[in-house]
């Protein structure tokens, strides 16, 4: 099961170690863990909601995923996303991958989690001192795809 | 009868995550919909905003992906997930 | 203490975890694992031994983080490398780094593995069924650095 | 007084990890060190490949790295770890 969507809190250091474990071909593995902060775009963030779209969800990660699959050579790719309610410090989302070079974990992770920025049905409502906001797109999330277009 | 589904900021400020709609033959577009949504003046004229992002039965789509009856349609702002 | 070179084996999850702890602005951890494989360049591999140039290396790793660390802005950096003896399945190093970004964490922990592997006095000799053997440089790991090259 | 130091292949290969070395006035760089031990003939020939690395005072350098009185210098193969 490659993808996970789950409120339930995740230990980030137990999910790097299980794409590895008895794999004796996997030199290198790549994990991703991306955090609630405390501040953003000039607010503090008390904590946040994270809506999705049910059904969709899975299906949109396991296309990305499908994806870095056919455009380098993996072991093993593991996704996991929370939704629900998020504290500050809490981790929101896992990109892992193995491989027997690095180049493809560190290319395949870092390509899983800007697709997964713009093409997964998530959003993010932020708890301020002014009350809740939902959170806006950011124009650097789609101008770090131009990196993964085919090389002519 | 078309399904459509509003998340996030366009939930709330529609005040409905779900609505059906009956097709008919100038119903040929995700984005024929749309239009027909924003028609009906506001809150719906959000949904002409230029960054508007839409599904067809849970795949993103562009506004010219053909729609028919029975489709399961998204639209919603964005995404800000990761 | 960012740089630890130790013979005893670490979890790598563990160093993953703690590279975020208590630490509300970070929004960004990423960690590389490099493991020993049981097979290279065409052999079985039953285990290794590590050699290195003690004194230096610990500077050399220092150096590396040094250069990521004015290159982007990293929170923190943690790199643990093995040396002595190895068996497959193992983690050799574990390069992690955080950031309140994820483009920074991405490029600085695969910018301190690629200079690790072409800067850091490290030398690994393979016990195979042929004997032990001197791991020979890959010249992959040489072109890697043109990445890091300054734009011009 | 000049230490020298070789690892993994060159340590084997020479059957020594350390060599000390009186320095003179044409021992000004870590390069002509290298030459002076791979004058010695074999097994020093091996010095020679143009893939050897070196370091003074455990800093990786060139070998155009001037060389004074009392420095650290090592010469090895390419690393490999990670």
């Amino acid at each position: 099961m490659p993808v996970q969507v789950q409120t339930a809190i995740f230990d980030p250091g137990q999910l790097l170690n299980a794409l590895h474990r008895d794999q004796l071909g996997v030199g290198a593995v790549v994990g991703f863990v991306g955090y609630v902060r405390d501040f953003n775009d000039g607010q503090e963030v008390a904590g946040m909601l994270l809506e999705h779209y049910p059904g969709m969800t899975e299906k949109a990660l396991q296309k990305i995923v499908r994806e870095a699959e056919e455009r380098w050579p993996l072991s093993c790719v593991d996704v996991v996303h929370r939704v629900g309610k998020l504290e500050p410090g809490e981790p929101i989302v896992f990109v892992g991958v193995s491989s027997a070079h690095r180049s493809a974990s560190f290319e395949a992770s870092h390509f899983i989690i800007d697709y997964l920025k713009t093409r997964a049905p998530f959003w993010k409502k932020e708890d301020t001192a002014e009350g809740p906001r939902w959170v806006d797109a950011r124009e650097g999330d789609q101008t770090a795809l131009d990196k993964w277009a085919p090389r002519s | 009868m078309i399904t459509v589904q509003f998340f996030a900021r366009y939930r709330e400020l529609l005040n409905q995550d779900q609505a059906h709609m009956h097709w008919d033959e100038h119903l040929d577009t995700v984005g024929a919909l749309r239009n027909r949504l924003v028609d009906r003046g506001e809150p719906w004229i959000l949904l002409s905003e230029p960054r508007l992002m839409c599904a067809r039965n849970q795949e993103l789509c562009n506004l010219d992906e053909p729609l028919r009856d029975g489709d399961e349609i998204a639209f919603f702002p964005p995404v800000t997930g990761g």
